[in-house]
């Protein structure tokens, strides 16, 4: 197996450099790729959509159905996880763990043994793989926290300028979250913010991706030419700002979605699918 | 300008020494608690070096102005966010070295 | 020899693209731990989006951020190309859900036969398929 | 000329993509593969593309390398190559 392994490989390896001898220089900027249709683009990204970032014009207006589906995509990827994973019958540990609060000291709970209520401010659970309970750690990502959703916003808010946009965002948002679940435990993570709440998240983002397109459709112009929503804005037909103000309608659907799945798949591999004790 | 060409330059120069000082020092180092000191401490000192010569170059070369003021917020940002979360990192790390029961390197009198 | 060499110093973005797509197929192909076989798949994703980038690449040229002023004619020449690096954008996205789904099997996988090496698996398989 | 720190650059990706797949401890394994990703998007911001380059340093180097070390946890640490 590793002789075949290792000849399929350098066969291939052999035919790509064959064929890589014919491509163009590295850093031409006269070769096929860099000539038809990207120039029209560049050239275009002010008057059309009055937005300077031209890969963000290009993702979500001229290659808009591209990016709308690889949105669903994500989704699609969200679902197959907690589809796969996800196991509704509790199965219980041997053994769980309380730590008493005001003195500090924890408690093992064998299986059978009676367990505290389940809001009682005295005893909190904590996981059987348990982290010391660092006030260092869960302070400073408190901090951070606050900073990187607002960095986040950021990003989807200023991808018009700058490089960023929905996806990056998106995950900025979702790995934000992600910070809390690592820093404190799952539970604590999924008081605040639920599964179902992430799928819904998920659901709408994709909606509001496809609705500013439908609304496109409604106003009498094709799915998702933003132009058409220049009289819903108050703007004058015709005016730029109307493509500029879809686009950024579409990034906010982008960062929705892809914020909930990052969270949706995170719960369900880091718990494994019991949503009992996370990492 | 040449003063501040020779200011940024001597920061930047320093900074880099210092980064090169903390990546000897982590593979010269002999066990996994030593090593993380040079990775945790030293690289903030190179990290205020460069990101503050950095940060006067974007101040004044060309004349300060909005924009320019606005890249010094950020690459001074940058230095706050890395001096709030490289210790904590350290800190991390190095519990979970702890309760993985890693012993700490010493000079056995002995042998 | 000397003219594939000559060659290939101008284009060394390609280069490391073969080598990097080469060790991702090594990875999948050979390999027969499933977390491995994943990272090789992603190693090979990576090089596909090297390529993409290096192709967009003009030299000497900036980013594709277009100046604020829009009365001013935009040379497209003066800037690199941004389609292909749209592409790929989604592309990442889309690799780290693919991931997700991989990592999402191979737990599967590891709870239903309680081992991530194929070899084992494939024991498993043939000894079951013995009894019945 | 901006060749040197280019091929630096691609020269540690390759070394680190071959030590990603040949290590023999799993977590090390999803480690190295963050910094793998993490070089990667260097290179890609010195070719240019920034928007590319942000992407992956958020996705590649932050999230993935938290889904494999997820997933390491669940299962086991030892591989046999």
């Amino acid at each position: 197996m590793k002789i075949t392994g290792l000849l399929t490989v350098i066969i291939c390896g052999a035919l790509l450099t064959y064929y890589a001898m014919d491509f163009p220089d590295f850093g031409d900027g006269r070769s096929p790729a860099n000539t038809y249709l990207s120039p029209h683009f560049l050239e275009n990204t002010m008057h059309d959509a009055h937005v300077p970032n031209s890969v963000t014009t290009i993702l979500a207006d001229y290659r808009g159905y591209d990016t709308m589906y690889e949105t669903t995509v994500v989704l699609t990827a969200g679902l197959a996880c907690f589809f796969l994973l996800r196991r509704k019958e509790s199965t219980s540990p041997p053994a769980r763990f309380f730590r008493h609060v005001p003195t500090g000291l924890t408690l093992r709970i064998e299986e059978g043994g009676k367990l505290p209520a389940e809001n009682s401010k005295v005893f909190t659970r904590i996981d059987s793989l348990w982290a010391p309970d660092s006030l260092i750690i869960r302070n400073t990502c408190r901090l951070i926290i606050a900073f990187v959703q607002l960095f986040a916003l950021y990003v989807v808010a200023h991808g018009h300028y700058s490089p960023g946009g929905g996806f990056q965002g998106g995950v900025l948002l979702g790995s934000s979250i992600i910070l809390f679940s690592i820093s404190n435990d799952l539970r604590r993570t999924l008081k605040r913010f639920r599964e179902k709440t992430a799928a819904v998240l998920g659901a709408i983002g994709v909606l509001i991706y496809s609705g500013t397109g439908f609304v496109c459709l409604l106003m009498g112009a094709h799915f998702l030419n933003y132009e058409a929503l220049s009289p819903l804005l108050g703007l004058k037909t015709g005016d730029p700002m109307a493509r500029s103000h879809g686009i950024f309608s579409v990034e906010i659907g982008v960062a929705f979605a892809v914020m909930s799945v990052m969270i949706w798949i995170y719960y369900n591999l880091s718990s494994a699918g019991k949503h009992d004790e996370g990492l | 300008m040449i003063v501040l060409t020779v200011i940024v330059g001597l920061l930047m120069a320093v900074g880099l020494f210092i980064f090169l000082t903390a990546a000897v020092g982590m593979i010269r180092f002999p066990d996994f608690y030593s090593r993380l000191h040079p990775a945790g401490m030293i690289d903030c000192m190179g990290v205020l070096l460069t990101m503050g010569g950095l940060a006067l170059f974007a101040l004044f070369d060309g004349g300060i102005s909005l924009a320019s003021f606005l890249n010094f917020a950020k690459i001074v940002l940058i230095v706050v966010f890395i001096y709030i979360t490289s210790p904590t990192a350290t800190h991390a790390i190095i519990d979970a070295g702890m309760r993985a029961g890693l012993q700490p390197w010493t000079k056995k009198k002995d042998m | 020899m000397e003219q594939i060499f000559t060659a290939m110093g101008a284009k060394y973005n390609y280069v490391a693209y073969i080598i990097l797509m080469m060790v991702g197929l090594y990875a999948m192909i050979v390999k027969s731990n499933l977390v491995k076989k994943i990272i090789g798949m992603s190693i090979f994703q990576t090089s596909i989006i090297l390529f993409y980038v290096s192709t967009a690449y003009k030299t000497g040229k900036t980013i594709p951020i277009v100046p604020y002023d829009a009365h001013a004619a935009v040379q497209a020449a003066d800037f690199i190309n941004p389609l292909p690096h749209v592409l790929m954008l989604t592309a990442i996205v889309v690799s780290v859900a693919t991931l997700g789904v991989a990592l999402a099997l191979a737990m599967k996988i590891y709870r239903q036969y309680g081992t991530l090496e194929e070899d084992d698996i494939h024991e498993d398989l043939r000894s079951e398929e013995g009894k019945s | 000329m901006s060749l040197p720190i280019d091929f630096i650059v691609l020269a540690l990706v390759v070394i680190c993509g071959i030590v990603a797949i040949s290590v023999k401890d799993l977590m090390a394994a999803a480690i190295v593969f963050s910094a793998y990703s993490f070089l990667m998007c260097l290179s890609w911001a010195v070719m240019g593309a920034v928007d590319v380059a942000f992407t992956e340093a958020t996705v590649g180097a932050g999230v993935s390398t938290v889904f494999c070390v997820a997933a390491v946890f669940h299962s086991t640490r030892r591989t046999k190559d």
